[in-house]
């Protein structure tokens, strides 16, 4: 569904990731590890079309959308919940969803946003709220609701459990299997590596912008040379 | 009686404010920018409208030509201008803006003359009396029922439809919006020429009401503009509608009142500080 | 021009290192020019007025600085841009400031031609001193800090109103100290001599300078004040150019002749390497 | 003997909502606090309103026996508090080590004039590099923060907390964004610290990290204080496990699709 | 060669008055040349821009002094510049001729400087005694918030008192105002018999024709700032039956101004306003005190000047001790879309001040 060849990517003269190839399978979890500065953040900006693409290419559903635009590549069903969650600060909780949903006819509107609420519900009782008065929690709520919104078919995750709690952590895994048995696809970056470990099919492992593992996330866990030394499991 | 007629004169000098202030609202709400270089196309307007007024004798022509021109020149501004310099601190475009205005208002000098133009025959001049004795000239009558009207569209597309809550998300994360589905380009070139075009009308308006447009018949409104985007809360259209508004009536009042120790610009300003140590988000701004 | 500069330093020190945007800084000028301009005709010799123009021009100043507390970024730049509006239409309407006519016939400073230019050329030198001193000591580091983000300089424990009233202080003094040289050079001030335009000119010196950058600035003064002059002979196109050159200056160095400067001698060394 | 902290009967209200409700607690000298609670809270809320960023409605709230209500945060700062934020906010001009550096000059930046007269940072850098490798930092200490990974910027808002020199240290989830390793090793820092005798509330998702190094709870739900008491007695509270841990059984259910059904088409 | 300074407003607000000023001085030096100079020598005129700002005319003097070496300086700019300029030259003993700039200091900044025009006061007066004379009582009084406009209101308040005129209020506007809104609705309730509204061409047309469109029908008295066609373009219909006090009798018979006019129109293709008139005026009557020194410069031209007498397109000209000039005022009244004369106004009433007083 989605195909990274050997993408390259960074800022101006700065290489942030090299070499990447990575194929995701429809219907799948993948998890991209890695430490602090690894590039994971870079990697899915640049499938969003915000980080510039240096070398390689990025196919969609077959096609090369490596020149398109940002919000062409939404309307084709990537959708990104980023890092640092970047909300529409002097929205309302509401709005932000609405904005999600602008590639959406209008009328689906209301029946999105309460599946979104339906999953946060703490959302629902913050709707007039500005995002930018949010709690750190509610507000990575928000941004995978208004990534929802656009009903995607790739969406992606950067630092999920971020400033959850453990319940809500619980409650967004539960939410991403029912979303991968819908269909949808999932790329999922994570510092908590066992929740991604146990989730994802399959598993990318960065270093200094470089992969250092790839394949099926089970084999991942009984490497112990990787968890040890990429993933900070202990 | 005098009482009304003030406040009817200060209405109609808001509404003259409230149209300029607009485009400046929508560019400062979009960009975070002082857009002083807005009035040059106030100023650009009132030149169109008068040359082809005396050109054709037809003032809608005039008005539909000099929005038009006012709008694309906005636009141009934006593209040429402002779009390199989204990532430098506000005051570089601000400078810039300055420098541009200043710029603009020499071709103005350079290309028409230092004095000047005026109608050959000034049109909508008629008198029409109102009830209890109200007398306006059609010009001015018309001035503030269009602002009126173009204001309520904006204000209704700015919180009511998808497109203002578009606009608004690209002010918050433009990068952001686009991976939303937004075209970044697309909105703010909407929104200059949107403002630009008012810009331009007003500035028909101003001949009209006064049958002189001049190169420097922009510098007031440059930086009357940003008072009335800060008291109005900047970036909200109905705000500014009322806080030109009310500055207008201020105005009018202050300078028949308090003529004596202040002169208009002065107690304009001083209303605004006054506002602003009170209420430092501006008189109309959401809290 | 040494006058432009030492003006255009003094708003650098608020603007540029505290990141208080002032579009009224002309006022101040004019505060210091007619205290000046006064009590040399009351007979007070030039010299000592000066000290007295700054601090006349720093105690307004401070309470300016008092309300920029309440405001902040762009509600600031448009507040500071109503104070320079209030003080010209206040002096237009005193009699005592000689109201529209202004004040003429300024006595003589007693200093020769010379003297007062060299007067004039070391106190803009040690105003350059002093910022940069301000700059390397710790008050620049605090100023930098408010500058970019004063909830945080809260947060580690930082009187920041204070500071930000340091910062108008010692601008505003400083401002008020080039009013008393002006008002002695040209001999003769009005109200429009400290409008709004003004206070934007000396904006701009100080962008196209390179804000923040003491040397930069100074130089963006330098030649802002003597362009209008050096641009005679193209007469009619003066502004034009003028308003043309701050365009594209921002547009291709906006960090002002300090980057554009820097940039060279980084292309020229980067031709050489 | 007073204890360092005390907060009593704090309320405060932005607009109609009530983010903290009469909450109350205190922090003895020395002790090291976890505040945790679900996301929203008013965990966050109540640092504020310690510091002074966030005014409280009702309530005071108590330094070392001084009612600090009416300080303005910098002096609360300079009595001894200080606070590393949940939503890193370095200064991006100045290099890593600089912004620790800035901190650790509290004594020359109290007043302008005193900030004025001195000139030197060689001491605060060499804190300042300190700090830095005390959470594990240093190699990133003359880059500028403003392109570093978030790991790298929340332990910097630590150190630049540390840098104040505080007596109590509010810490707002400084373990975000680590991994498992690196939270564990900087928890253990924290744990250090506070060994060393400064005193530490804690906020802090990664329970397991709470749970080792935290000797006493305080537990916030929706504005209230549910709970709180020795960490193990806390967490096997039933008010508190269906509010925070939510068992399987919880999820399960809320992440039963809602009748609406799936998102996509 | 033999160098006339000039400075003059070619850019900024006063650019218009600029361009006419600039105009008539030039047509004044080209005819001096035709006729083959002073003392053989051809006339330059170095021209600055001083964009009537005083912080430009300071260096613009001063390069004029020092640089140019000009043996005398015409200003065919406004109060601001000049009065600013003119410390500059007294300095480097220049003599100075001021064409139109009307505050008192200029000559009082020394015995280098003279003006060709009538003072503020003067036309002040001048206007109370047209009130006076076209029997109108009640005045309101409209001024223009600069030196300009207070010189004239102080000047029209005192001869005010003389003639017993009642003043039933006053008003002042600022410079760029072009909407009167709130002070006509304001004078309209006044109700006065007659109006004195100072002002240029740009602030009058306006003024006039809103004062006129709100049904105010008060004859309305202006000055030599309106004393321009640009007035009668702008205000249209409404500035018909506009007084105004100026220094330019267009309709005068003398030869001088006849000829003036024609050669005027002549090489400009428009008609000369005051500006023009005034500017021609100055720098003819500088060339005149060159003809009588020979084309010496310095004291024997200021002796020269302070001597002589002058006739000029705007009267005969004599020079007080104060280097003032004693001349009749004109009133001119806007018929048929002209400038035609309505009156002279003279008498002792418009003594300039002298150093005796
Ligand atoms: N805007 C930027 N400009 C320049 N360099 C950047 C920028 N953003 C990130 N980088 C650099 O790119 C590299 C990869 O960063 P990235 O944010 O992708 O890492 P990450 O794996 O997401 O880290 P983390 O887990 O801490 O979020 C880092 O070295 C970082 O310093
Ligand atoms: N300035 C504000 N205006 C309005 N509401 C606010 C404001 N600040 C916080 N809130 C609301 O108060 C509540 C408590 O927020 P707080 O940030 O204290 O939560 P928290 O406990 O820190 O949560 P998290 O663990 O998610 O960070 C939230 O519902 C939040 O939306
Ligand atoms: C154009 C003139 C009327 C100028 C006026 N006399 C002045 O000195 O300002
Ligand atoms: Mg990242
Ligand atoms: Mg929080």
């Amino acid at each position: 569904m989605l195909e990274l060849n050997n993408l390259s990517c960074g800022y101006g003269v700065f290489h942030a990731v090299g070499d990447l190839s990575l194929s995701l399978q429809p219907g799948t979890i993948t998890g991209l590890l890695g430490a602090n500065g690894a590039g994971k953040s870079s990697t899915l900006m640049c499938i969003a079309g915000h980080v510039t693409l240096q070398g390689g290419s990025i196919r969609f559903d077959g096609h090369d959308i490596s020149t398109l635009p940002p919000h062409e590549r939404v309307k084709r069903g990537i959708a990104i919940s980023p890092e640092g969650r970047r909300l529409f600060k002097d929205l309302t909780v509401e709005d932000n969803l609405r904005v999600g949903g602008l590639i959406q006819p209008a009328s689906h509107f209301a029946k999105d946003r309460d599946y979104v609420i339906g999953l946060f519900p703490r959302l629902g009782e913050r709707l007039t709220s500005l995002a930018g008065n949010l709690s750190g929690g509610e507000q990575q709520m928000l941004a995978i609701g208004r990534a929802l919104m656009t009903r995607p078919r790739l969406i992606m995750i950067d630092e999920l459990s971020l400033g959850l709690m453990p319940k809500v952590i619980d409650l967004c895994y539960a939410a991403l299997k029912q979303l991968q048995a819908d269909g949808m696809t999932i790329l999922l970056v994570e510092q908590n590596t066992e929740r991604v470990l146990s989730v994802a099919q399959d598993v990318c492992v960065l270093e200094s912008g470089r992969t250092v593992w790839q394949g099926k996330a089970a084999d991942a866990r009984n490497n112990h040379e990787l968890t040890e030394a990429y993933l900070g499991l202990q | 009686m005098l009482f009304l007629e003030l406040i009817a004169q200060g209405l109609v000098q808001g509404s003259i404010y409230a149209l300029v202030a607009l485009g400046l609202t929508l560019v400062y709400g979009l960009l975070r920018i002082l857009h002083v270089a807005h009035a040059a196309l106030f100023t650009l307007g009132g030149y169109l409208g008068v040359m082809v007024t005396n050109a054709t004798g037809s003032l809608s022509l005039a008005f539909v030509i000099a929005m038009v021109a006012a709008g694309l020149t906005g636009v141009a501004m934006y593209r040429l201008c402002y779009e390199p310099m989204l990532k430098q601190p506000p005051f570089v475009a601000l400078i810039a803006s300055i420098g541009l205005y200043i710029a603009f208002e020499e071709i103005f000098r350079i290309v028409f003359g230092a004095s000047g133009l005026s109608y050959m025959a000034p049109p909508l001049q008629q008198q029409v009396e109102l009830f209890g004795g109200l007398q306006f000239k059609q010009a001015e009558l018309m001035v503030m029922a269009g602002t009126a009207a173009i204001i309520a569209v904006l204000a209704y597309l700015q919180t009511r439809t998808r497109i203002g809550v578009a606009c608004q998300a690209t002010v918050s994360d433009p990068q952001m919006a686009q991976s939303f589905g937004i075209k970044l380009q697309q909105v703010r070139d909407i929104n200059f020429f949107v403002g630009s075009a008012l810009a331009g009308f007003a500035g028909v308006w101003v001949a009209l009401l006064n049958n002189l447009v001049e190169p420097t018949m922009g510098s007031v409104p440059s930086y009357k503009g940003l008072a009335i985007i800060v008291l109005g809360g900047m970036g909200s259209v109905r705000g500014t509608l009322m806080a030109a508004l009310v500055l207008g009536v201020v105005e009018s009042f202050g300078t028949i009142y308090l003529g004596k120790l202040l002169d208009r610009n002065a107690i304009a300003f001083a209303f605004l500080i006054v506002v602003l140590m009170l209420r430092p988000q501006g008189l109309f701004a959401r809290s | 021009m040494c006058i432009s500069v030492l003006f255009a330093l003094s708003l650098n020190l608020i603007t540029g290192f505290c990141g208080q945007i002032s579009l009224g800084h002309a006022a101040f000028l004019g505060i210091g020019a007619y205290l000046s301009a006064l009590l040399c005709k009351a007979g007070i010799p030039f010299l000592a007025t000066l000290p007295l123009a700054m601090l006349l021009a720093g105690c307004i100043g401070v309470v300016v600085g008092l309300a920029s507390l309440r405001v902040r970024a762009d509600f600031l730049a448009i507040t500071t841009m109503g104070v320079g509006f209030l003080f010209v239409g206040i002096v237009r309407q005193q009699d005592w400031l000689g109201g529209e006519m202004g004040v003429s016939a300024i006595p003589d400073s007693g200093l020769s031609k010379m003297g007062f230019m060299l007067l004039t050329l070391a106190l803009c030198i040690a105003t350059a001193l002093l910022c940069l001193y301000i700059r390397k000591s710790w008050m620049g580091r605090v100023f930098n800090g408010v500058a970019e983000d004063e909830d945080t300089m809260r947060v580690l424990g930082i009187d920041v109103p204070r500071y930000k009233l340091a910062a108008f202080a010692i601008g505003t003094a400083l401002a008020g100290l080039a009013g008393g040289l002006y008002a002695q050079h040209l001999k003769f001030i009005g109200p429009d001599s400290f409008g709004f335009v003004e206070s934007i000119t000396v904006l701009s010196m100080v962008v196209v300078g390179g804000i923040g950058s003491v040397t930069g600035v100074a130089i963006g003064a330098a030649v802002l004040s003597a362009l209008p002059a050096w641009f005679q002979f193209i007469g009619d196109y003066k502004l034009l150019v003028y308003g043309g050159l701050l365009f594209l200056m921002m547009r291709f160095s906006p960090g002002g002749m300090a980057a554009l400067v820097t940039r060279m001698i980084g292309a020229a060394k980067g031709g050489r390497a | 003997m007073n204890p360092l902290l005390k907060v009593d009967g704090v309320t405060v209200r932005f607009g109609g909502l009530t983010a903290i409700d009469n909450v109350s607690f205190e922090v003895h000298q020395g002790e090291l606090l976890g505040l945790i609670g679900p996301n929203g809270a008013g965990k966050t809320t109540m640092l504020r309103s310690i510091t002074g960023v966030v005014r409280v409605t009702e309530g005071k709230v108590e330094l070392a026996g001084e009612d600090i209500n009416a300080l303005p945060t910098h002096k609360r700062i300079q009595k001894g508090l200080s606070l590393s934020q949940q939503l890193v906010r370095p200064f991006r001009e100045i290099s890593v080590l600089d912004n620790v550096a800035l901190a650790a000059g509290a004594q020359y930046t109290r007043s302008p004039l005193k900030a004025l007269m001195h000139v030197s940072q060689d001491k605060e850098e060499t804190i300042g590099r300190e700090l830095l490798q005390r959470v594990g930092i240093e190699a990133y200490a003359d880059q500028k923060p403003g392109i570093q990974p978030l790991g790298i910027l929340k332990r910097l808002e630590v150190a630049r907390a540390l840098a104040l020199n505080p007596k109590l240290l509010l810490l707002d989830e400084p373990l975000a964004g680590l991994n498992s390793k690196e939270a564990h090793a900087l928890a253990s820092t924290i744990a250090d610290i506070n060994r060393q005798g400064v005193t530490i509330v804690l906020i802090e998702h990664n329970l397991g990290e709470v749970m080792r190094i935290c000797q006493r709870l305080v537990v916030l739900d929706n504005g209230r204080k549910i709970a709180s008491g020795d960490p193990r007695a806390v967490m096997n509270d039933p008010v508190v496990r269906s509010a925070y841990l939510g068992g399987d059984t919880l999820s399960a259910q809320h992440a039963e699709p809602t009748a609406a059904g799936g998102i996509h088409a | 060669d033999l160098k006339i300074g000039f400075n003059v407003p070619l850019t900024g607000f006063a650019a218009a008055d600029g361009k006419s000023a600039l105009e008539g001085a030039k047509l004044a030096v080209a005819q001096a040349n035709a006729k083959g100079g002073v003392a053989g020598q051809k006339l330059e005129l170095v021209i600055y821009d001083d964009q009537a700002s005083p912080k430009e005319a300071v260096p613009v003097a001063t390069k004029l002094v020092e640089k140019d070496k000009v043996v005398g300086a015409v200003s065919g700019s406004y109060s601001g510049s000049t009065r600013a300029a003119a410390g500059i030259f007294q300095q480097g003993k220049v003599p100075y001729v001021v064409a139109y700039a009307i505050h008192p200091e200029i000559t009082l900044t020394g015995d280098y400087m003279f003006r060709t025009a009538a003072m503020g006061e003067v036309q002040g007066r001048a206007g109370s005694m047209l009130a006076h004379n076209l029997g109108k009582k009640r005045v309101a009084v409209i001024t223009l918030k600069n030196d300009f406009g207070q010189a004239l209101a102080a000047g029209f308040k005192e001869g005010a008192a003389k003639f017993g005129l009642q003043i039933v209020n006053e008003y002042e506007y600022g410079m760029q105002d072009r909407q009167f809104g709130a002070l006509v609705s304001k004078v309209k309730s006044d109700n006065p018999d007659i109006i004195y509204a100072s002002g240029y061409f740009f602030t009058a047309g306006p003024l006039v024709s809103q004062l006129r469109a709100a049904g105010v029908t008060a004859p309305i008295i202006g000055q030599e700032g309106y004393d321009s066609d640009k007035f009668i373009e702008i205000a249209g219909a409404a500035a018909e039956g506009t007084y105004l006090t100026t220094s330019l009798d267009r309709d005068s018979d003398s030869p001088a101004t006849k000829s003036f006019m024609a050669e005027f129109r002549k090489a400009t293709g428009v008609n000369a306003d005051m500006v023009a008139a005034g500017t021609y005026t100055a720098t003819s009557v500088l060339i005149e005190g060159l003809q009588k020194t020979g084309g010496k410069g310095g004291d024997a031209l200021k002796n020269a000047l302070a001597a002589g007498t002058f006739e000029t397109p705007i009267g005969k000209l004599a020079f007080n001790d104060l280097h003032e000039v004693k001349k009749d005022v004109q009133v001119q009244i806007v018929k048929d879309k002209a400038f035609r004369r309505h009156s002279v106004i003279s008498g002792p009433l418009l003594s300039p001040p002298s150093k005796a007083k």
